[in-house]
């Protein structure tokens, strides 16, 4: 295979973090490429680079042999290099088509261009209807709009960076042959992930970066994603505790919870019946905004239902506050960490304040203690091994990981009796996911009730003691865990999604 | 009552021509907020235009001059605030009420010795004989160019916005920012465009005002005018054609208020009017998505149109201080955004999704 | 001691450029430093809000004024307070009834011009539709509109006012859009009780492409002449003319002869004056408006004549009876025959 | 070329430093205004911000002036820190100058202490129900506060002359619009003799000193900052946003409302249609230039009455155009909100890199 792209000395700096240092190596024509790395080891900013999003401070990239200095998006592009990006990149406001004409550079007429997406999705498997609205789509769709726009663009180079979200194991499978397809016509994939069972599957080599240098490369296939995860971090990674399941009595029971959501872009949820156990963790799968959001809102307090749709101790809450919930033993951490589970621009003292003051009584007829709260944030740095300056640090200066652990800790230094987490560990690397998994067992082996919304399967096999699956509001029957295939899961998580979407009220007989 | 003092032919000419700034500086507002931009400074962008406008008018002798000088200077003061804003990232709000501030006590600096001047005449466009023809005449042709200006621009913004890729492109970045800098697009170099062009057409609104409508120039004569400017473009729903809609309404009620005072009419039957049309217009513009809720809206509107009718009839003396009557465009400006904004899917959809959100190029 | 000149201090309400009531007052104010040269020295503020006049009022006093002509209804009460505060010092308040032994209070009967006005209107009027646009309710504004109607009337039994309060003493735009207003419903002259030129510019307008013969829209020019604003429209004006009073009472000051007075000057005594005539109207309409002038100021005539009543009926001055000061200073209702209700 | 790189956390040294520097580039960029208007520019700044200072009768007056600007400003700050952006404080000035006046003219001639007291109440409840309206519309159909408050000044100032021109008239008032005189019960007692230093000034300032306890020990105080920091994590908290509108609506309603009866109470003495000033719209820019930190507000409202004070010496001294001053607080405020930048980012020398 010939060399298509050849990167040498690549170093970019930011203000206190070297993202690149002296990263090189190449990527062949037809051949899928792995970037790993464990957060913030630079990745994102190499593929950056390569876009020509960011110009290196450094270095060296050459496409076909030819010197390649892209200084725009818009050249890269023209270069045959293309990019499905981590974040941020659809509006949800706008139509299918539109989203797609605005990743191309010339201009096409409307009609044309709709018949260009027809034909490019259904060759490669990926159906989209064009005049659809981007916030009206699931996630799994809305990735596809990512890759035919790409597409569109007949690129040489295609680079994917860390797909959102898992997509249900049937959609992963057509992304894949579309990747296969598009390499075996010669297109190099750069791709970066963290789920290292896809990547052995998928790619042929791969690259590991750790603290912005490269530090190895390996073929996946000949590598355990365990041993690759140790090429990552560095060292070897622990054993993740055993089960040692006590199943208790009841303590929140989800009767019949039923909330219409306010954003047009929102998804209702319908009808859900769940049973919380002391001494359990709860599991609940989905792709992403299948209602996930939503549920945790309702749980958490932020949003309201009927009192007796949320039972606790057979009490009803359903119209209670987050703080009041706080007050019986409710907890929750939501899966936003910069915004929602903590405000980016406050200390971690005052974001102590945020969850912690009705439980740990960090005021006094509203004037607060925040000597006590400051020793409170302490004791969850130094228990949850959150790496920060102090505990006068904003929230924003913390890396992805370390806010992760404050957030948890928070939380389970509080002893809730109930916890609800969403996506504890998304985005997260190796190390801080098996601290923050260990964390919430040891919080359910105490006699806690934990439920655990993630769309990582893996982690939710590993965790749980009863399953279920959520797909366009509606909860599956939950299941006691290791009773359910991963094809039975995938098809509750895809079949229901879009049954529950389009089928409407037609599928709401129960 | 007798209704036969109002000429409803020359109330709605009136309107046109009264709505005409509003037409042109809600327009121009449309454009920036689409672009995800919220500039509060309007007012002042609109005195600048009037003062400007007057001054090159009354110096080179030309309006059209004129005209083209206030949208220059305008857009100039506009991008005070788009440096500030997209380049600085202060706070759009305190900006833009910064600029307005701004822009009145400059107004009125360099205004100081055009007071009691008399500016050259903007001519109507169309001949004498055809303005004179019963009905349409004074209806379609009898307005001066700024006026037809004014609506081919609402026309032209709305192909920009939804026929060309340009428009795309600005609605993008006022959807998503970050979006569309991963894109490739020059978000800050975009948003000034259209705080420029903003500002430009809010400076030909003043100008209208110094030019046409007054005309003469005066410390502080947009008198709020551009913050009307600004509620229309929330009560069009970020829509070009609902800014014709929102200006000719606000435009119709300040000079009814005139007439009924001069008319010396009773304000009661013109409120049940009033109230009868608001509930047509609800009942058309939401045609299409009736719903109970909506129709029992519509319902009570109509009774309270009765009501009013009736109090009319049994209370013909009735009348107001003037003082109430000024009150009617700001209430009913009000009226109409709680009537508009109570459909909240609509709204969400349209408003740009980054309007007055900070951006900063962090890559 | 003689040696230093007086001081004498203005505080305006608007903007001296306003060709109205605040420049009308700096014509006073330059007529006097005309008049006696060295021996006055003169200082002024222009646009002082009325809510926020005592301290500019103060501070006048402070910086030594000896003579100070606050010019606006609203400075009344700012102005008995910091003259209370400064005893020495010579306070004159136009348009206001309050007065101390270091206050006097000064203003114009305009009134009687609106009489000369209204006999002009009256005749040229061919709508008999005649458009007043005023400011607010108050007894200046009334009386204005009741003389006018009265003469107007006089001269032509079939005159018909409409009147628009627009609740603004300056506001070109309003007023501009009240004067449309007005002349849409058929009005064909206009007379205004607010301070900008605004009407005038627009009557002025309706006269541009005429054919020969067709005749515009009339108005009046207010507080100032208001020439240049409308060459063809303009009928006549009132004229504040506030020069005369403002010598007399410097003179007063210099003399040491100055003492608390109400003075409320009108076309005798040259504080109100008529404008100049347009050259359309007809030379016996000029002279019986130029005879009801003379015979005013020579006390022969007095715009309130019996018999009027007022717009309910009721009786108010008999056949030959005249008005007395205190009913028009305080004067809040129409005269019969006006329609509408004064808005209160 | 430069370019602004984020900083890793806020420069303490910037946020005292900006407005010094703010303050030193608008005296030089006004000087060269005033030069343009054939004033000597050392002089004007000197008229403009030191003698004021140095004048006994100017010093007090700054204090009068600034007070209504404080009372105003610590209010619209909650709400400009939570994102609820109350434009409308001129109208609860007003609204409140006219029930306070109202209930002092009710009990005219009545010498009870009880009356003051009554009189702010009206005030303040006044200007809290004026500022209802739009935060109810907020909640209740989600209209724009900024738009339905702004609307409402104009609406409270016809009011004002509708009041004043009939039910509060002045009965031997010659029927002039305007209320008559307050009994001297009803006039807010004067701090330092011979000057018009009234109670409200000190009210304005504790009430000051009460916010910004409130804002950085109370829990209220911290709703209201991660409400304006994070919308998000507030709710998650346990903040309920209806309830923050009302609030910080509520809040700035009533302070307002308490700030114009102090105005119709204290210097004024009467209820006039010249009443309202603008205080309400200048309390926005000193709200801001206060950093919406209630000490800061305090500095702000004595360095904008001071330009006012000095602004008008200037006039009277100088014959400076009063339009003058007005850009020279234009450009004030510009270089405020442009500096602002450097306490959360620096300049650095740009990289060969596309922004
Ligand atoms: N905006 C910022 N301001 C200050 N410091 C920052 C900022 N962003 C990152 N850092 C610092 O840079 C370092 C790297 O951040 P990064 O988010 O990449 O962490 P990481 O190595 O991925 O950790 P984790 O695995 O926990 O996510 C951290 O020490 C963090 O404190
Ligand atoms: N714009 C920026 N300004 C400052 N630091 C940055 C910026 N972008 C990235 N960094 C820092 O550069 C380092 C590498 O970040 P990058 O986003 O490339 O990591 P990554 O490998 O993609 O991580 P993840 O797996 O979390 O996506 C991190 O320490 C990050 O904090
Ligand atoms: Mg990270
Ligand atoms: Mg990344």
């Amino acid at each position: 295979m010939s060399v298509l792209l050849d990167l040498s000395g690549l170093t970019k700096a930011y203000p206190g973090v070297i993202a690149n240092d002296d990263v090189g190596f190449d990527i062949a024509a037809g051949e899928i490429h792995a970037l790993l790395g464990e957060n913030g080891a630079g990745k994102s900013t190499l593929v950056k680079m390569i876009y020509g999003l960011v110009r290196p401070d450094s270095g060296e990239m050459r496409l076909h042999g030819a010197y390649y200095a892209p200084g725009s998006p818009k050249d890269a592009r023209a270069a045959g290099v293309s990019m499905v990006f981590q974040h941020f990149s659809l509006f949800d406001a706008l139509s299918v088509r539109e989203n797609i004409a605005l990743g191309l550079d010339e201009a096409t007429k409307p009609r044309e261009l709709s018949q260009r997406i027809r034909d490019v999705s259904r060759e490669y498997g990926l159906p989209l209807d064009p005049d659809r609205l981007i916030g009206d789509l699931s996630v799994g769709e809305r990735q596809r709009v990512e890759i035919v726009r790409c597409l569109l663009q007949d690129p040489r180079l295609l680079i994917m960076d860390e797909p959102t979200s898992v997509l249900t194991p049937q959609e992963v499978e057509i992304l894949f042959n579309t990747l296969r397809l598009l390499a075996s016509r010669g297109v190099a994939i750069l791709y970066i992930s963290h789920k290292l069972d896809e990547i052995r599957v998928l790619c042929d080599r791969a690259t590991i970066l750790r603290g912005g240098k490269v530090v190895g490369t390996c073929i996946p296939r000949d590598e355990t994603p365990r041993s690759m995860a140790e090429m990552m971090i560095g060292e070897a990674l622990r054993e993740p505790k055993a089960k040692l399941s006590v199943p208790g009595r009841t303590l929140l029971r989800l009767n019949g919870l039923s909330m219409t959501s306010d954003d047009p872009f929102g998804v209702s949820l319908r009808d859900i019946h769940l049973e919380l156990h002391a001494g359990e963790v709860t599991g609940i799968a989905g792709v992403a905004g299948n209602g996930q959001d939503e549920l945790l809102s309702v749980l958490s307090g932020e949003a309201k239902v009927a009192p007796g749709m949320l039972m606790l101790d057979d009490a009803p809450i359903g119209d209670k506050g987050p703080n009041a919930r706080r007050a019986l033993g409710l907890q929750a951490a939501p899966e936003e960490r910069l915004g929602h589970a903590a405000a980016p621009e406050m200390t971690l003292t005052e974001n102590t304040m945020l969850t912690g003051r009705v439980r740990q009584r960090l005021d006094n007829s509203g004037f607060l203690k925040w000597e006590a709260t400051a020793n409170f944030a302490r004791a969850v740095i130094s228990q949850f091994d959150v790496r920060t300056p102090g505990v006068a640090t904003q929230a924003k200066a913390l890396s992805g990981g370390n806010l992760q652990k404050f957030v948890i800790g928070r939380e389970v230094l509080q002893k809730p009796r109930v916890l609800i987490v969403n996506q504890p560990t998304w985005g997260v690397d190796a190390a801080a996911a098996a601290a923050i998994r260990d964390a919430l067992r040891a919080l359910a082996e105490g006699g806690a009730a934990v439920l655990v919304i993630s769309q990582d399967l893996d982690e939710l096999m590993e965790m749980s003691d009863q399953f279920a699956v959520i797909a366009g509001g509606r909860l599956s029957a939950p299941r006691a865990a290791g009773t359910i295939s991963i094809e039975e899961i995938g098809r509750l998580m895809g079949g229901d999604t879009s049954t529950a979407r389009e089928g409407g009220t037609a599928h709401a007989a129960t | 009552m007798d209704f036969s003092a109002l000429d409803p032919l020359a109330l709605i000419v009136s309107l046109i021509i009264a709505a005409t700034p509003l037409v042109l500086a809600a327009t121009g507002e449309l454009v920036v907020e689409k672009s995800g931009v919220l500039n509060l400074g309007v007012e002042g962008m609109m005195i600048m235009g009037a003062v400007i406008g007057f001054i090159v008018s009354v110096e080179i002798g030309n309006p059209v001059l004129g005209f083209a000088g206030a949208a220059l200077a305008s857009a100039a003061l506009a991008l005070i605030f788009g440096f500030l804003t997209q380049v600085l990232l202060s706070n759009q709000v305190a900006t833009g009420l910064a600029l307005t501030l701004f822009g009145l006590g400059l107004a009125a600096l360099l205004g100081q010795s055009y007071t009691g001047i008399r500016p050259p005449s903007t001519g109507d466009v169309f001949p004498e004989a055809l303005s004179t023809v019963p009905v349409i005449g004074p209806l379609l042709f009898s307005y001066d160019w700024v006026v037809y200006f004014a609506l081919i621009m609402v026309g032209a913004v709305w192909w920009f916005l939804n026929k060309t890729r340009g428009g795309l492109i600005l609605r993008a970045v006022g959807e998503g920012h970050d979006a569309a800098h991963a894109l490739g697009y020059r978000v800050v170099a975009i948003r000034m465009a259209a705080i420029a062009f903003g500002g430009a057409l809010a400076g030909m609104g003043g100008a209208y005002l110094s030019l046409v409508r007054v005309p003469q120039w005066s410390e502080g004569m947009t008198a709020g005018i551009g913050w009307i400017a600004l509620a229309i473009v929330v009560f069009a729903s970020w829509k070009p054609g609902r800014v014709i809609l929102g200006a000719w309404l606000f435009g119709g009620v300040t000079i009814l208020q005139l007439n009924i005072q001069a008319a010396n009419l009773n304000i009661l039957g013109i409120l049940a009017l009033a109230l009868a049309g608001v509930a047509v217009v609800m009942l058309l513009v939401q045609i299409r998505s009736l719903t109970r809720h909506k129709v029992i809206q519509i319902v009570m509107v109509f009774s309270f149109a009765l009501l009013a009718l009736v109090l009319a009839l049994s209370w013909p003396d009735f009348r107001l201080d003037s003082a109430y009557l000024s009150m009617t465009p700001y209430l009913t400006t009000i009226i109409v955004l709680v009537a508009l904004s109570g459909d909240k899917t609509r709204r969400a959809l349209n408003a740009p999704a980054s309007l007055g959100r900070v951006f900063h190029a962090s890559a | 001691d003689g040696h230093d000149p007086l001081s004498v201090g203005f505080i305006y309400v608007g903007p001296v450029g306003d060709y109205g009531w605040s420049y009308q007052h700096d014509q006073g104010r330059l007529a006097v430093e005309e008049h006696f040269g060295d021996a006055v020295e003169t200082s002024f503020v222009e646009s002082v809000p009325e809510g926020d006049s005592e301290r500019v009022i103060r501070r006048m006093a402070q910086e030594g004024a000896d003579l100070i002509f606050t010019t606006s209804f609203g400075y009344m009460t700012p102005t008995n307070r910091v003259a209370a505060q400064f005893p020495d010092t010579y306070f004159e308040h136009a348009t206001g009834y309050q007065r101390a032994d270091n206050v006097s209070t000064y203003s114009g009967r305009f009134y009687e011009g609106r009489t000369v006005q209204g006999i002009l209107a009256g005749h040229m009027t061919e709508s008999n539709i005649i458009g007043y646009i005023a400011s607010f309710p108050i007894p200046e504004v009334i009386r204005g509109i009741n003389a006018a109607y009265l003469a107007a009337k006089e001269v032509n039994p079939d005159v018909e006012f409409r009147i628009v309060w627009v609740s603004t003493w300056f506001d070109p735009g309003k007023e501009a859009d009240a004067a449309n207003t007005l002349i849409e419903q058929g009005a064909d002259v206009i007379m205004q009780h607010t301070d900008s030129t605004a009407p005038m510019t627009i009557a002025e307008a309706t006269w541009e492409g005429l054919a020969e013969g067709e005749t515009g829209v009339y108005a009046f020019g207010q507080a100032s002449d208001m020439m240049e604003f409308g060459p063809t429209a303009r009928l006549s004006s009132i004229i504040d003319d506030w020069a005369p009073y403002y010598i007399e009472r410097v003179q007063a000051a210099l003399d040491g002869t100055w003492e608390s007075e109400d003075a409320w000057h009108g076309l005798d005594e040259g504080m109100t004056s008529i404008g100049a005539f347009n050259a359309n109207i007809p030379a016996d309409v000029r002279k019986e408006a130029m005879d009801a002038a003379i015979q005013i100021s020579g006390g022969t005539r007095h715009s309130f004549t019996g018999p009027i009543n007022w717009q309910n009926g009721e009786v108010w001055l008999e056949e030959g009876e005249t008005a007395d000061d205190g009913t028009l200073l305080g004067m809040n209702r129409y005269v019969e025959g006006i329609e509408g209700t004064v808005p209160n | 070329m430069l370019r602004l790189e984020p900083r890793r956390s806020p420069s303490q040294a910037m946020v005292w430093l900006t407005p010094i520097l703010a303050v030193l580039a608008t005296m030089i960029a006004g000087g060269g205004l005033f030069m343009a208007l054939g004033k000597d520019p050392v002089d004007a700044i000197y008229t403009i911000f030191v003698d004021p200072l140095l004048d006994p009768y100017s010093l007090p007056e700054i204090f009068v002036k600034a007070a209504p600007l404080i009372l105003i400003a610590i209010g619209l700050s909650y709400g400009f820190r939570a994102g609820i952006w109350n434009i409308g404080a001129e109208g609860q000035f007003i609204m409140g100058a006219i029930a306070g006046a109202a209930v002092g003219l009710a009990f005219y001639g009545t010498a009870g202490v009880w009356l003051l007291p009554l009189m702010a109440l009206a005030g303040i409840v006044a200007g809290y129900l004026w500022a209802m309206i739009p935060a109810l519309l907020r909640v209740k159909f989600g209209t724009n506060e900024i738009l339905v408050s702004l609307m409402l000044v104009y609406v409270a100032d016809q009011f004002l002359r509708a009041m004043v021109n009939g039910p509060l008239r002045n009965p031997q008032g010659f029927n002039f619009p305007e209320s008559r005189l307050f009994h001297d019960s009803a006039q807010l007692p004067i701090l330092f003799d011979g000057t018009r230093v009234h109670l409200g000034v000190a009210i304005a300032v504790i009430i000051a000193l009460i916010a910004a306890l409130i804002l950085s020990r109370h829990i209220i105080g911290y709703n209201v900052r991660l409400m304006g920091s994070a919308p998000r994590a507030a709710m998650f908290s346990g903040v309920k946003p209806p309830r923050m509108v009302i609030f910080c609506l509520g809040l700035s309603g009533a302070l307002a409302g308490l700030a114009g009866l102090f105005e119709a109470a204290g210097p004024m003495g009467q209820l006039t249609p010249t009443l309202p000033q603008g205080y309400g719209f200048t309390a926005i820019i000193v709200a801001f230039l206060g950093r919406l930190n209630p000490l800061g507000i305090i500095a702000a409202g004595f360095v904008m009455a001071l330009t006012y004070i000095g602004g008008e010496n200037a006039q009277l001294a100088l014959g400076l155009p009063k339009a003058a001053i007005s850009v020279f607080q234009g450009m004030l405020l510009f270089f405020l909100l442009g500096l602002d930048i450097f306490v959360r980012y620096r300049i650095a020398p740009k990289r060969r890199e596309v922004a």
